[in-house]
């Protein structure tokens, strides 16, 4: 029994999973509230209170809403695809769940499940995974409601999809890593900008990159399907896009899905640009200010959610080819020039 | 260093080209005219910068050499692309940018009603491509392709209006006579890379004298055969009767190609090629009776003619002789100065015709011309100074040349040629003042309709024209006669490349190539022997001949045509004989066109159906047999071909597996 | 150990689902059991050290390609394939003797050990940044391929306008 | 560290697999990938040796593989759609136009 326990690999393995089982049900709980957030947010926006029925403040009412969509009919449809009907909306959650594996959330090594020298790439990668969820659901439903859903969420990903991967560059270029423990240490110490050293300000990547941010975030929303680039799920035109013949828990799984994939996306854009876990105080704080700042992004995105309309289809298109596409590439540029003159830093 | 910018003087005509095809129809007449004469113009203006940096150089090894890249390698033989400037070709791609800048610009103005602008100007710079590579080039078979470059665009202008049959009539004739040439040169050339085993002229010619025996049949026969070439692209005897013909192309092109450069490689090439022509004294013999024939042949010929421009072709000829005949003598530089100062002066002329011929709506026969004088006086002045320029009057150009020429044939002792070159001399002085005289003075024959149109040239076609008429003045005065005493620049810049023999000789040259070396410092420099009198004597008949020439031209075709009149009917035979310039083109269409057109017949109706088509169509209905066959296997299914495909592969790894 | 085992895990995934790609008859399925292949391959090609491959397999290939491919499945709206008759039976019959052939003589090739080099594992472990690595060579003896590729890819992306849009005639105006 | 053999096996393997794909199936789409399955299969062999030879070229090569494929799909798939539009079919064996 001992001699298992002494053997590197096995502590590996159990330590991983252990750290992966805590980042999950840790998700699923930010989801449930991150949900529940939402609805009273958009509540203040619209002049309502919001849920309020269901405990104190109505903090029990993502649990109640758990327990509803578990005991609801499950409804197939006859023609439907049966094996990718079921296995679509567990891609909608396994890309961004293993996005978490290499977020750090504080300095402390416990606080991550892996350091790997790819990070960035991984993240990259999940995301663009990310299109098989909806893209499947859509088209294994038999619908054509869900199938256009489907076909304009491809679309639209692949293209902002691009326009991300070349804003990430920018921060590439001046970390020179992809392993995201180690853009977040470059990201530590007081800013310095000419030579002037800032007060209170830290040296993120964000004040290097402003631009690089915003189109991060622009397409971090697109990548998520959120509003104003919510069109695979246009109400006035697509019922309900590729969820439409999505029931019960399933329907709870792509819900799950967009949600986790909001926090992963936010979690990597503090990585990438807010400097992660840095903060004043102590390392142990470290964890404090991820989440402090992962909670502004977030309410960041609800807040866009309820304030601007949908954008139109060929807009979208416009706005992802000919606006965001060319000012990243125009930022991967002038910064590699900047970089290259070792002026600016 | 501005020895590696040769290259760029032929590419920009050729960048002219290519631009001109792809976005000539967006340039319109007027971008046209300025991408060909601004290429031009800055290739000019690169040669000069080159000749510069060539004169900055020591006087022994002024030698730029530009290689680009390797054309070719086989074994050890290898051709580079590569261009070389030395004094020699510098005053050839002087004269080509030069004369060639002011005969685009006056083309401008030329073409400007033309049709085909676009497509005149496409050849035209094509041409100056072709022609500086021709004349920069370092080997022979880069000149060689220059050479064939510039036939091919003499080929294309001379039909240029090819709706009119006669043009393209001509532009065969050209093409085809300048063939026979090339075989010649190309077979030379062969000759010269066989024996001497380089087709790259400072290799070839530093081997030369050792290779090559004195007077030995290889390099005599060699040397014939490149003459052979020369003929055909200057319009020798026997090859000459083409240059009248190529009259039918526009003016300008006649004045660029069939006067002032093309129609000069002939002698470019064997003044290049000195050093073995030296090395074959038959050859160098033949040379100077070819070109004192054809200068004498030519200017009888030229009195005769009604047509402006044909009068100007066969001056062009006789004067192309003239230079044949200073290179057979041995006065190298007195042929490249007589080829420098004719381009300037024919150029000249021929623009000068043009204007005329533009002025009266196309009209080219002397005989309805006459007293123009008044009407186009820029054209009137720049006309005669050609004329006074060619008949060799001084301080005008055509006089230095012309007397250096006749001077270095005298002096090598060749009194025939001389004699014959002097009575060239007032023949040309005659009838180039007949046609002055029937064109300028006296009465006006125009027609009606030309009279009502008859107008002076415009600014962009006058320009060029007073340009080379001041060169035809000054032209002349880098190379004065030795007894002036003022030295002669134009020689010792040439002086380095037309070194006797001797200079090129290896150490271990055989007895025959120091014979060779004596002879050739005799030839090269016998000039100076002469005494100062006898130089006097020789200038002032030749100035005497063109005087008298002169005044006959007056006295006849002015003063008392009746004289003319009863001339021509006393001697009608002799008249008719120069009419139809002794009927060689008609000797030539009876002794060698026809006999190979029946051959050809016969050879089609009976070799080519039978034997050829026969071969042909068998080997054709074999594989066709054959190929129903394969066919079979050709299904159109990609997946047919792909199942082939995998079964290549297994047995691939089948003969792996054996091995 | 784990590394071995993993990677017999990851050849098993790749070798049943590339046997699904052509197994299937629907295109779909085809292609997400492509994609679990590619997704394979690329743990194989993390366990062999090659860390950047790996994730560019995954963007490139599932990320992109695949994508596109059900893109085009759906757009042209595929049922089932209808595999019957004769001559398909035979050449599917052909295709999978040939298939025999190709892998028996495969196994013994491998089985002679034919490959250059040594067939025991190197002496120094590959580099461990292993991205670092690939853009220095990338940009340097592999520039200009790598400049011909950025070409490649412009011709194929007006190639695919140019076929996209269709050369019926008189359509392309009537659009415009 | 994995034997060069065992990647050597599978890459034969997935290659088999495709190369049989491309006979048997009508589909172009499936044909097509098929091919990439082929592709990767000779990516996978790249990257072996690249590891047994401790070279980082073989991923490079890989890495234009991948860039090839990309633009090779994109062009393959737009003629597929055109020949849908124009056949209404995607079975290769329904088109012959390549018999000359």
């Amino acid at each position: 029994m001992m001699q298992i326990w002494s053997n590197p690999d096995v502590q590996f393995v159990v330590w991983a999973l252990v750290k992966i089982t805590v980042i999950l049900f840790t998700m699923l709980g930010l989801v449930s509230y991150l949900i529940y957030a939402e609805r009273k947010i958009a509540g203040h926006i619209q002049s309502r209170t919001g849920p309020n029925r269901v405990g104190p403040l109505g903090l029990l009412q993502p649990i109640a809403d758990v327990l509803k969509l578990f005991f609801k009919e499950e409804f197939i449809p006859d023609e439907a695809n049966k094996v990718i009907y079921h296995v679509a909306p567990t891609l909608a959650v396994v890309p961004a769940l293993v996005t978490f594996s290499v977020i750090p959330f504080g300095p402390q090594d416990a606080l991550r499940v892996t350091d790997i020298n790819v990070g960035l790439l991984l993240f990259l990668a999940m995301s663009s995974l990310g299109v098989y969820s909806i893209t499947l659901g859509g088209w294994a439903s038999n619908n054509k409601y869900a199938l256009l859903g489907g076909l304009r969420s491809s679309a639209q990903m692949i293209s902002y999809e691009l326009a991300m991967g070349l804003s990430t560059v920018g921060v590439l270029l001046l970390a020179g890593s992809l392993s995201l423990v180690r853009i977040v240490e470059m990201q530590s110490g007081p800013l310095t900008l000419f030579g002037v050293a800032i007060p209170f300000l830290q040296n993120w990547f964000v004040f290097f990159q402003p631009v690089a941010f915003v189109i991060f975030v622009i397409t971090a929303l697109a990548e998520t399907n959120r509003a104003p680039f919510d069109l695979p799920e246009a109400e006035a035109e697509l019922v309900a896009g590729f969820h439409t013949e999505y029931s019960s828990m399933k329907f709870g799984l792509f819900f799950l899905g967009e949600f986790m994939n909001v926090i992963a996306i936010c979690a990597i854009a503090v990585t990438l640009f807010l400097g992660g876990w840095n903060g004043p105080g102590p390392p142990a704080l470290g964890i404090v200010w991820f989440f402090l700042k992962l909670a502004a992004l977030l309410f960041f995105f609800i807040w866009v959610r309820w304030t601007f309309p949908r954008l139109r289809y060929d807009q979208l298109m416009h706005f992802g080819w000919k606006v965001l596409l060319p000012v990243t590439l125009i930022n991967v540029v002038v910064t590699a020039f900047v970089m290259h003159w070792g002026a600016g830093r | 260093m501005e020895s590696t910018t040769l290259w760029i003087i032929p590419a920009l005509p050729l960048a002219a080209v290519a631009l001109n095809l792809m976005i000539g129809d967006r340039l319109g007449r007027r971008g046209t005219g300025w991408l060909a004469c601004g290429a031009v113009g800055l290739a000019f203006l690169f040669a000069l910068r080159a000749v510069f940096a060539l004169a900055a150089m020591p006087a022994d090894d002024r030698q730029i050499v530009d290689t680009v890249y390797t054309w070719m390698r086989v074994g050890d033989f290898s051709i580079d692309v590569s261009f070389m400037l030395d004094p020699l070709s510098s005053v050839m791609a002087l004269v080509v940018t030069g004369v060639g800048f002011l005969i685009h610009v006056y083309s401008v103005g030329y073409m400007v009603h033309d049709g085909s602008f676009r497509r005149f100007f496409l050849y035209l710079n094509l041409f100056m491509f072709a022609m500086l590579t021709l004349v920069l080039a370092d080997n022979f078979l880069l000149m060689f392709v220059g050479w064939e470059g510039v036939g091919l665009c003499s080929y294309l202008l001379i039909g240029f209006w090819y709706e009119r049959p006669s043009a393209a009539e001509a532009g065969k004739k050209a093409f085809v006579v300048n063939r026979i040439g090339d075989f010649g040169f190309l077979l030379g050339m062969l000759f010269l890379f066989s024996y001497g085993g380089s087709l790259n002229y400072e290799r070839l010619f530093a081997a030369a004298p050792a290779v090559f025996a004195l007077g030995g049949v290889v390099i005599t026969t060699a040397t014939l055969l490149l003459f052979l070439g020369a003929t055909g692209k200057s319009a020798q005897i026997p090859l000459y009767t083409w240059l009248p013909d190529a009259m039918e192309g526009p003016t300008p092109v006649s004045a660029l190609i069939h006067a002032a450069t093309m129609v000069t490689a002939g002698v470019y090439v064997v003044a290049r090629c000195h050093v073995l022509f030296e090395l074959a004294p038959l050859s160098l013999q033949t040379v100077a009776v070819i070109g004192a024939a054809t200068a004498l042949f030519a200017a009888t010929i030229g009195i005769a003619q009604n047509d402006i421009k044909r009068v100007l072709a066969y001056s062009t000829v006789s004067q192309l002789g003239y230079m044949f005949m200073a290179l057979g003598v041995g006065a190298f530089t007195a042929g490249i100065f007589h080829l420098m100062t004719h381009a300037f002066f024919k150029a000249l002329l021929f623009l000068g015709a043009g204007s005329v011929i533009h002025a009266l709506s196309d009209e080219q026969d002397l005989r309805k011309m006459g007293g123009l004088a008044k009407a186009l006086p820029w054209t009137h002045g720049t006309m005669l100074v050609a004329t006074i320029a060619i008949a060799g009057i001084p301080p005008l150009a055509g006089f230095f040349s012309k007397d250096e020429i006749l001077h270095g044939a005298f002096a090598s002792g060749n009194y025939g040629i001389w004699a014959a070159g002097l009575i060239g001399a007032g023949i040309t002085a005659f009838y180039m003042f007949r046609l002055y005289v029937l064109a300028f003075r006296g009465p006006s024959r125009i027609s009606e309709h030309a009279a009502h149109h008859l107008h002076e040239s415009p600014r962009s076609m006058i320009a060029p024209l007073a340009v080379l008429a001041v060169l035809s003045i000054v032209g002349g005065w880098v190379g004065p006669p030795a007894v002036f005493g003022v030295g002669n620049a134009f020689h010792d810049w040439l002086a380095p490349v037309f070194q006797p023999v001797a200079a090129h000789g290896v150490a271990d040259a055989a007895h025959g190539a120091a014979d060779a070396m004596a002879q050739g410092a005799a030839a090269g420099h016998a000039a100076h022997a002469v005494p100062p009198a006898t130089e006097w004597l020789l200038i002032l008949a030749s100035v005497g001949v063109a005087a008298l020439g002169i005044f006959l031209a007056f006295r006849l075709y002015l003063t008392s045509p009746s004289i003319a009149t009863s001339l021509r009917e006393r001697w009608a035979w002799l008249h008719r004989t120069l009419l139809h310039k002794y009927w060689i083109d008609e000797l030539y269409d009876v002794v060698v066109v026809r006999p190979i057109h029946a051959l050809s017949q016969g050879l089609w109706k009976v070799f080519d159906v039978k034997v050829v088509d026969g071969t042909v169509n068998g080997v054709a209905f074999t594989f066709e047999g054959l190929s129903a066959v394969l066919r079979l296997f050709q299904t159109g299914f990609v997946g047919t071909y792909a199942f082939f495909l995998a079964l290549g592969v297994a047995a691939l790894l089948l003969h792996f597996l054996r091995s | 150990m784990i590394v071995e085992s993993l990677f017999a895990a990851f050849a098993a995934v790749a070798l049943c689902s590339g046997l699904m790609v052509i197994l299937h008859r629907n295109a779909v399925t085809s292609a997400l059991f492509l994609v679990l292949a590619f997704c394979a391959l690329a743990g194989i090609y993390l366990l062999m050290g090659a860390e950047f491959v790996g994730m560019v397999q995954i963007i490139v290939y599932a990320g992109a390609i695949m994508v596109l491919f059900l893109f085009v499945i759906m757009y042209l709206n595929l049922k089932h394939d209808v595999e019957t008759g004769v001559q398909v039976a035979v050449r599917r019959g052909l295709g999978w003797i040939l298939g025999a052939v190709l892998l028996t003589e495969g196994a013994l090739l491998l089985r002679r050990g034919w490959f250059p080099g040594p067939v025991a594992a190197p002496a120094v472990p590959p580099p461990a940044g292993n991205t670092e690595a690939i853009g220095e060579v990338l940009f340097t003896r592999y520039l200009f391929p790598f400049e011909v590729i950025a070409m490649v890819l412009l011709v194929a992306m007006v190639g695919v306008i140019v076929v996209g849009k269709g050369l019926r005639p008189g359509a392309g105006e009537e659009e415009r | 560290m994995i034997p060069l053999t065992w990647s050597l096996a599978v890459s034969a393997g997935l290659f088999t697999i495709g190369l049989v794909g491309v006979l048997v199936r009508r589909n172009a789409l499936v044909i097509f990938m098929s091919i990439e399955l082929m592709l990767n299969a000779a990516n996978l062999v790249f990257v072996a040796f690249g590891q047994h030879m401790n070279d980082i070229e073989g991923q490079v090569v890989v890495f234009f593989v991948m860039a090839v494929a990309a633009a090779e799909v994109a062009v393959g798939l737009a003629i597929i759609v055109n020949l849908f539009r124009l056949r209404e079919t995607v079975f290769v064996d329904e088109v012959n136009l390549l018999k000359g």
